[in-house]
């Protein structure tokens, strides 16, 4: 029976340094089959899909491909063994073509331009066999994501490949670009290709995949045939006991509004990437902003908490009015009342090299509670940190531990913790519960809905639906920099706004409060 | 007077500058070691600090005389000799008023008068050049004596003057030297002097290239390039120091200021077998008159440095 | 008029071929070297590395194509200690750089001493143990038959020695290489994105170290030129002096392309002929110009470049940055 | 990562340690080339540097150049900031030591110069970085490449200066005239032989105290001010910075007017403590062995000053050996100075990975035991 897998597997291992990336991996794909690998942020899943494409180098383990045994010790082993990957992180030369980037690795021959004219016919069939249309001349940096990620998909069927990897492939693609991208990958199969998908959206598991395989911290939980689990057993399976996706919610008024945004334009190198928004988020309620990635809901949050400035429009935060001429920094903001939690704990909300104490005093450390003239009030800041960190259930409670030795769930406690704890106002969240795990979801969850309770404004950003329409009072849809649409919560379910994240009006909602907005 | 332990220390360039550091080390060091045995102590700073460094250390481990090449070492020698005041140091092309300091200095002027005129005798285009090192007053003197000399033998001849720098980097760059000399042959140049150190070389290198005739300085560099050299400016630094250290052997030695001109001569024109096929017996007479005309106050010289201008 | 012209206008540019052929071959080395990732402040120990074994081999074999030879071998080797340090052991390439040139300052006296006993000079060369001037066919009749023209042909381009048009052969022969290769497709997108590359299949540690040899080739040919391919006939201590930086700062100018990097290289080239020719000399109505003035203009230029107040210099995205699988 | 399991010592102490005699074997072996025992020219140097008062001497007073030059390098790391430029900053640094010397050492006494030296030379220095770091944080130009154009840029006017403006008529050498002596920081063995302490003249002077002070002072700055937080906040992680409300542009000015400043107190002990007159060329080096003192001392104060002794003791020790080996040339210390800027800058991790497993493999029954507690 055994080549009628196309990737087997056998006690693939991996540590970086410390983390136990990939424990004892085995793994078998049907030929001909889509294989979906579902795991939390963490879980090993791009690291193994990376070894099989010979990214990286396992420690220990076998892969068989086609029943053959094969050594991969580099990704040109892996492309010989007909696989291609479509990487989480784009592997495109951004200031090369289309053209240029396809043939990288396969120029047929030393002189370029030779190449250059049977790569073009090539890449041109493909480009009509599949229906993944690109301009061959056009650079990536000018591409917009979507476009790149076809020429990531090219690239891997211009080298021939029998087995795709795809790793995450529809976080940057609108419903429909899914769509078509699924349509393409069952053609593949119904050819005999065999593709790998990772994503986090279970929806997307039951569509379109045959098999799945579940991993947990690293390891191989579970496999199972697609017909025979569904959404809550999956869910159940990542991370090991029952999931609960809801949170309760007080029915209560809201009060004041406390951030009022009109006409919000942000342009950057003459590019419109906030076009003319206006919305307001009122004492005790949770705005929600709902939209693909990439559709300026990260730079709204900048410009919010003044990192960025902007171009033309008011912001009124909590009273404060701002105007593009006055000057705030993130400091001035959080004057005003204002805790921002942001999106990405690792590049923005903590210094990996920075202690406990260190990371606890971020963007207060000009406060005059820590510092005593000239000098940092160290003492104090000690005991302040041990302090939140035994309230907020830090583990382990150690001020004088590196940022970086903390798990995930715990780093974004502490980012929260930091914030929460100066009782802002106006508390602006991004993806609040990205690679953490779902009990500190439910805690963090459990969190922001206290805030609201306690009469603040909540501006929450997420790509998560679910978490989305569970804490939201509102929500709005952003699209290419504006808002496209606003809906209640208890109006609100996936498809409706999946549709509109994609920019299309379902018939039934009311895309007239966008105007009202303005009154 | 102190015990009597020479020691020399060169200029940055080195004692083997095939110029005005090696006269010292060939001329002075080897012969002193060859007369009397290898008693000479020498040191070759690598940097500013370790000049003055060098001097002060050859000075606690009690040296005498010790003899600081060029007009770089000044202030050091300034410094240290006063902090030794009972030992005994010299100095070359530069005046320290001191007692204990022998200031030495050359009438280059006059020499390069003599050299000047050969240039004039050879050249056959009526264009001869000088290149000199570092932009200072001292080497103005070296061109100022040379145009002198030129225009005393032929008032037509006409005389390219460059420099090389401002920065004592200008004494080791034949680069420079060889870009400056070929811009000088290309305007008609058949003759050209090098006043320039390292530099020179380059100079030399591109005369022979050209086939024109280059004329070296302070040692003598006619070995260089054979058959183009037409002669070597003599500065007798070599001799100085030797007289220096050999006037401490035998107890005579005094403070204050030296003199080597023609007459004593501290400065001269070098004939050898490297040039003998260049210099005609009418060159040779002639010049040997001049040599003779200058040494006895019949021509009089103007020294660039008594006004700082080559106007007299 | 005739005069002025040939002693400012020829003469000048005449120097300006000579002063920039070891830059031009500099700065295609660099050039190889960035373009793959590599920052290279090493060019000016390369440089004199090269010099110093082009002039030693050819003192000793009285040939100056093995002191070519020896030369292309020793940069080559200095440039895999140099690629050891920043592609195997991921160190950082401006230290590594920097300890390559203080390192190769030292040495080369040292053994030049050793070897040659005179100061750390090499013995001054003749004949075939140097390149010497070729004269073009009629360069000295056209130049004094043909008004203006002549002296173009005559002056500025006949006379150099081999190296030195082999060194300008190499701008047209690198843009190919660079634009119109396999080798210069996968070198360009190593300097702008190695991942990309790696996922392609090409090993990124043997691009870098390919781009390096190629810079240690160039480089080799550049000291070799400065020690015995031009108006000079031996090595002498130091005599690269600056000249590394220089043609890095050439290599910025043009924006990391040979024939741009070329014409940063003419006009730093064209400033020292004129700076030489400017020392001390009194120039009617201003007086003696310092010279300094004229001799930093390259680095000014550089930094108003660097700014971006001329365009904008965009470096190839990685350089500098060692490539490493492992996140931080 | 695996550094959580390694201890401190480890890659403070002996890591560093592996480097250096990396560095100093293969120099061994370079002596051996040119005929030098390298256990006697080790004894030479040993000596000639710490065995007796006046090595001790010239080997602390090169040591404060290197503390100064050091400690501005590192500061600038401190703030991902590569200040290749000490050596352009330190000479610059110069030119307004020599200016207020000369012009104000006339009139003002001793007491009033000494607070003025330290100003000018920090504000010339701090000036001569501030161009290069306002370019990197308004125009985005790589400090790199602009701090080395600005070391040649720095040398040519300095060349002006000394050419044109500071040399006295009639004198040769491209030097100022000597200051006026109220402007010069008292020698140590003067000093010292005030208290009744007697010690051999040396250019040591009282800069040496001023340096150590400064070390002191970069430590308290860096991990104990809100400034010196936001500097390292910067290095780390720049948008994390800018999350906290670090203003890029200004940290980065702050940072390299320090460094700056650092490196221009170099002139105070070689100007103002030793030659007593403004020379061409001055720094000679010290400002790029800087980088390497700072690699060595791991950018950390205390580390710095114990790598600027050990630069000290090269360059004097390196000097002595000139002395006693007149054969050998004193360019050997530069090929030392160069290796043990390779090994313990570019090839800092060679030794580290078989270092850290040789100590893992030594204590393994402890790491072994930890896996399986967690498992
Ligand atoms: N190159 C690397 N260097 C160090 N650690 C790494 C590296 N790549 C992954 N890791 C770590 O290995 C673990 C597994 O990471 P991996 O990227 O495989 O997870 P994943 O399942 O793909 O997560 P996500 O859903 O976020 O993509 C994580 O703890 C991660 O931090
Ligand atoms: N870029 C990275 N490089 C190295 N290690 C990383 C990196 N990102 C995360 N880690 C480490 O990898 C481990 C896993 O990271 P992750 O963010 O997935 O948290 P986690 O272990 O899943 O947290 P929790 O257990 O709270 O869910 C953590 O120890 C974290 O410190
Ligand atoms: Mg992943
Ligand atoms: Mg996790």
């Amino acid at each position: 029976m055994t080549d009628s897998y196309a990737i087997e597997l056998q006690g693939i291992d991996k540590k970086f340094g410390d983390v136990h990336a990939n424990k004892a991996i085995d793994l078998q794909v049907r030929k001909g089959s889509i294989h979906g690998i579902v795991g939390e942020n963490g879980a090993g899943k791009s690291t193994l899909m990376s070894i099989i494409y010979g990214f990286y180098r396992a420690d220990a383990g076998h892969i068989r491909i086609n029943g053959k045994e094969v050594r991969i010790n580099g990704s040109q082993d892996a492309i010989a063994a007909g696989i291609g990957m479509v990487h989480q992180h784009f592997m495109l030369v951004e200031n090369f073509t289309v053209l240029e980037n396809v043939m990288l690795g396969t120029e047929g021959g030393a002189a370029l331009d030779k190449g250059k004219v049977a790569a073009r016919a090539e890449l041109e069939r493909l480009e009509r066999d599949y229906g993944l249309e690109v301009d061959p001349d056009a650079i990536i940096e000018e591409l917009p994501v979507g476009l790149q990620q076809r020429v990531e998909i090219l690239k891997a069927l211009y080298r021939g490949a029998e087995i795709l990897i795809l790793d995450e492939p529809t976080g940057v693609l609108t419903p429909q670009e899914t769509e078509h991208l699924f349509k393409i990958l069952k053609a593949l199969r119904d050819q005999g290709t065999t593709v790998i998908l990772i994503t986090h959206k279970l929806r997307e598991i039951m569509a379109v995949t045959d098999h799945v395989s579940v991993m947990r911290q690293g390891g191989m939980v579970a496999h199972v045939d697609t017909v025979d689990t569904d959404r809550n057993a999956l869910a159940e399976l990542m991370v090991g006991r029952k999931v609960r996706f809801t949170v309760d919610r007080i029915a209560h008024e809201a009060g004041d509004v406390r951030l009022k945004v009109e006409n919000l334009v942000v342009e950057r190198e003459g590019v419109r990437l906030i076009n003319d928004l206006s919305f307001e988020v009122r004492a005790g309620e949770i705005l929600g902003v709902a939209g693909v990635s990439g559709n300026g809901q990260s730079l709204l949050m900048k410009v919010l908490a003044g990192i960025e400035g902007f171009t033309s429009g008011k912001i009124t935060l909590n009273g404060h009015e701002l105007l593009p001429t006055t000057t705030t920094s993130p400091l001035v903001v959080r004057e005003m009342g204002v805790g921002h939690v942001p999106e990405d704990r690792h590049k923005m909300g903590l210094i990996n090299k920075f202690d406990a104490k260190e990371a606890f005093i971020m963007g207060y450390h000009k406060s005059d509670k820590y510092n005593k003239g000239w000098l940092q009030d160290k003492k104090f800041i000690r005991q302040d940190t041990q302090e939140k960190m035994t309230t907020w259930d830090v583990r382990p409670d150690d001020p004088d531990l590196k940022t970086a030795s903390f798990s995930g769930g715990n780093q974004q406690k502490i980012v929260i913790a930091r914030e929460v704890e100066k009782n802002p106002d106006v508390f602006l969240v991004g993806q609040p519960t990205r690679g953490v795990d779902i009990g500190a979801i439910e805690f963090i969850h459990k969190r922001v809905m206290d805030m609201r309770n306690e009469g603040k404004a909540v501006l929450l950003v997420s790509v998560e639906l679910d978490e989305i329409m569970s804490l939201s009072d509102r929500i709005v849809v952003m699209y290419a920099g504006n808002i496209v649409g606003e809906l209640k919560a208890e109006a609100a379910d996936e498809k409706t706004l999946g549709l509109m994240m994609a920019n299309i009006m379902p018939d039934d909602v009311d895309t007239t409060v966008k105007e009202s907005a303005h009154e | 007077a102190p015990k009597f332990a020479p020691a020399v220390v060169y200029d940055q360039a080195g004692k083997n500058d095939k110029s005005f550091n090696e006269a010292v080390y060939r001329n002075g060091v080897l012969r002193f070691a060859a007369d009397f045995g290898p008693v000479v102590a020498e040191f070759e700073p690598q940097s500013e600090t370790q000049m003055e460094q060098g001097l002060r250390r050859l000075a606690q481990k009690g040296r005498s005389p010790i003899i600081a090449i060029g007009f770089t070492f000044g202030s050091a020698v300034e410094k240290v000799a006063k902090e030794f005041p009972d030992l005994q140091f010299a100095i070359i092309d530069m005046v320290v008023d001191l007692p204990n300091v022998q200031s030495i200095v050359f009438a280059e002027h006059q020499g390069s008068f003599l050299v000047g005129a050969l240039a004039a005798m050879a050249s056959e285009t009526d264009k001869v050049g000088f290149i000199g090192g570092m932009d200072i007053p001292l080497i103005r003197k070296f061109a100022c004596g040379y145009a002198q000399g030129a225009k005393y033998v032929n008032y037509e001849v006409e005389v390219f003057e460059n420099m090389t720098g401002t920065t004592p980097a200008a004494w080791g760059n034949p680069t420079k030297g060889a870009e400056l000399a070929q811009a000088q042959i290309s305007k008609g140049a058949d003759v050209i002097f090098a006043a320039a150190g390292g530099t020179g070389i380059g100079v030399y290198q591109a005369a022979a290239d050209a086939g024109v005739y280059a004329i070296g300085v302070d040692s003598n560099q006619n070995y260089m390039q054979p058959g183009t050299m037409l002669t070597s400016m003599l500065k007798r630094v070599g001799v100085a120091a030797y007289d220096s250290w050999k006037e401490a052997r035998d107890g005579t030695w005094k403070g204050g200021f030296k003199v080597m001109d023609l007459t004593n001569g501290g400065v001269d024109w070098a004939l050898d077998d490297y040039n003998s096929s260049l210099i005609t017996a009418d060159m040779k007479s002639w010049v040997e008159e001049i040599k003779a005309d200058i040494k006895s106050g019949e021509i009089v010289v103007h020294d660039y440095m008594s006004t700082n201008s080559c106007e007299m | 008029m005739l005069d002025f012209w040939f002693s400012w206008v020829i003469l000048p540019l005449d120097s300006m071929m000579r002063l920039s052929t070891p830059l031009v071959l500099l700065a295609l080395a660099g050039m190889f070297s960035e373009r793959s990732g590599v920052v290279n402040i090493a060019l000016e120990g390369k440089l004199l590395a090269a010099a110093f074994a082009s002039a030693s081999a050819a003192a000793v074999t009285g040939s100056a194509w093995i002191g070519l030879l020896a030369a292309i071998a020793t940069t080559i080797m200095v440039a895999m200690l140099h690629g050891f340090a920043t592609i195997t052991h991921k160190g950082d390439q401006i230290v590594s750089g920097m300890a390559i040139n203080i390192l190769v300052a030292g040495i080369t006296v040292i053994l030049g001493r050793l070897w040659f006993n005179q100061g750390g000079q090499t013995p001054n060369l003749r004949g075939d143990a140097r390149f010497q001037g070729i004269d073009f066919p009629g360069a000295a009749w056209i130049q004094e038959n043909v008004p203006f023209v002549g002296s173009v042909y005559g002056e500025i381009l006949s006379g150099h020695s081999v190296m030195l048009y082999l060194a300008y052969l190499m701008v047209p022969i690198s843009w190919y290489v660079l634009f119109h290769t396999r080798f210069g497709l996968r070198l360009r997108a190593v300097g702008e994105n190695p991942a990309a590359v790696d996922t392609a299949g090409i090993s990124v540690v043997a691009m870098r170290y390919k781009a390096l040899v190629v810079c240690g080739i160039l480089a080799g040919f550049a000291g070799t030129y400065l020690a015995i391919g031009g108006n000079t006939a031996q090595f002498m201590p130091n005599m690269s002096a600056g000249k590394g930086y220089i043609a890095l700062a050439a290599l910025i100018f043009g924006k990391w392309r040979p024939v741009q990097a070329m014409m940063g290289c003419f006009l730093f080239g064209l400033l020292e002929a004129y700076a030489i020719r400017l020392q001390g000399v009194e120039i009617m109505g201003i007086g003696t110009v310092p010279v300094q003035f004229i001799e930093m203009v390259p680095y000014v230029l550089t930094v108003v470049l660097l700014a971006g107040f001329i365009g904008r210099a965009n470096p190839p995205k990685s350089v500098g940055v060692p490539y490493s699988k492992e996140r931080e | 990562m695996s550094s959580q399991r390694i201890p401190g010592w480890i890659n403070y102490a002996v890591v560093p340690l592996a480097n250096i005699l990396m560095a100093f074997f293969v120099s061994a072996l370079v002596f051996v080339y040119v005929g030098v025992d390298p256990i006697d020219a080790a004894k030479v140097m040993w000596e000639g540097a710490f065995g007796y008062s006046e090595g001790w001497g010239y080997t602390l007073y090169y040591a404060t150049g290197f503390i100064f030059t050091g400690l501005a390098v590192s500061i600038a790391f401190h703030c991902q900031l590569f200040n290749i430029g000490g050596e352009g900053q330190a000479y610059f640094a110069g030119l307004g030591v020599a200016l207020v010397s000369l012009y104000l050492g006339d009139v003002l006494p001793f007491w009033l110069m000494m607070p003025l030296l330290i100003i000018a030379a920090g504000l010339f220095g701090a000036g001569w970085a501030f161009i290069p770091a306002y370019l990197q944080a308004k125009r985005g130009s790589h400090i790199v490449i602009t701090t080395i154009m600005f070391n040649f840029i720095a040398a040519s006017i300095m060349a002006y200066f000394l050419v044109e403006v500071l040399k006295p008529p009639m004198s040769m050498a491209p030097e100022s005239a000597v200051f006026p002596v109220s402007s010069w920081i008292p020698k140590m063995h003067d000093f010292l032989g005030a208290f009744g302490y007697e010690m051999t003249a040396t250019p040591l002077n009282l800069t040496f105290i001023f340096g150590l002070i400064c070390a002191v002072l970069v430590w308290f700055f860096l991990w104990n001010t809100r400034w010196g937080y936001e500097i390292r906040a910067q290095g780390f992680n720049p948008s994390a910075a800018k999350y906290a409300g670090i203003d890029p542009i200004k940290i980065t000015l702050l940072t390299m007017a320090v460094s700056g400043m650092l490196a221009g107190f170099f002139a105070l002990n070689t100007l103002s403590g030793d030659m007593h007159q403004l020379k061409l060329n001055y720094v000679a080096g010290f400002g790029f062995t800087g980088i390497a003192v700072s690699l060595m001392g791991r950018n950390h104060p205390v580390g710095i000053v114990l790598a600027s002794i050990l630069f000290g003791f090269l360059y004097q020790g390196g000097a002595e050996l000139a002395f006693e080996f007149p054969g050998i040339d004193s360019k050997i210390i530069v090929v030392l100075q160069g290796l043990i800027i390779l090994f313990s800058g570019a090839l800092e991790y060679m030794f580290k990975p078989s270092i850290e497993k040789l100590y893992l493999k030594a204590t393994g029954w402890r790491a072994d035991k930890e896996e399986a507690q967690n498992a």
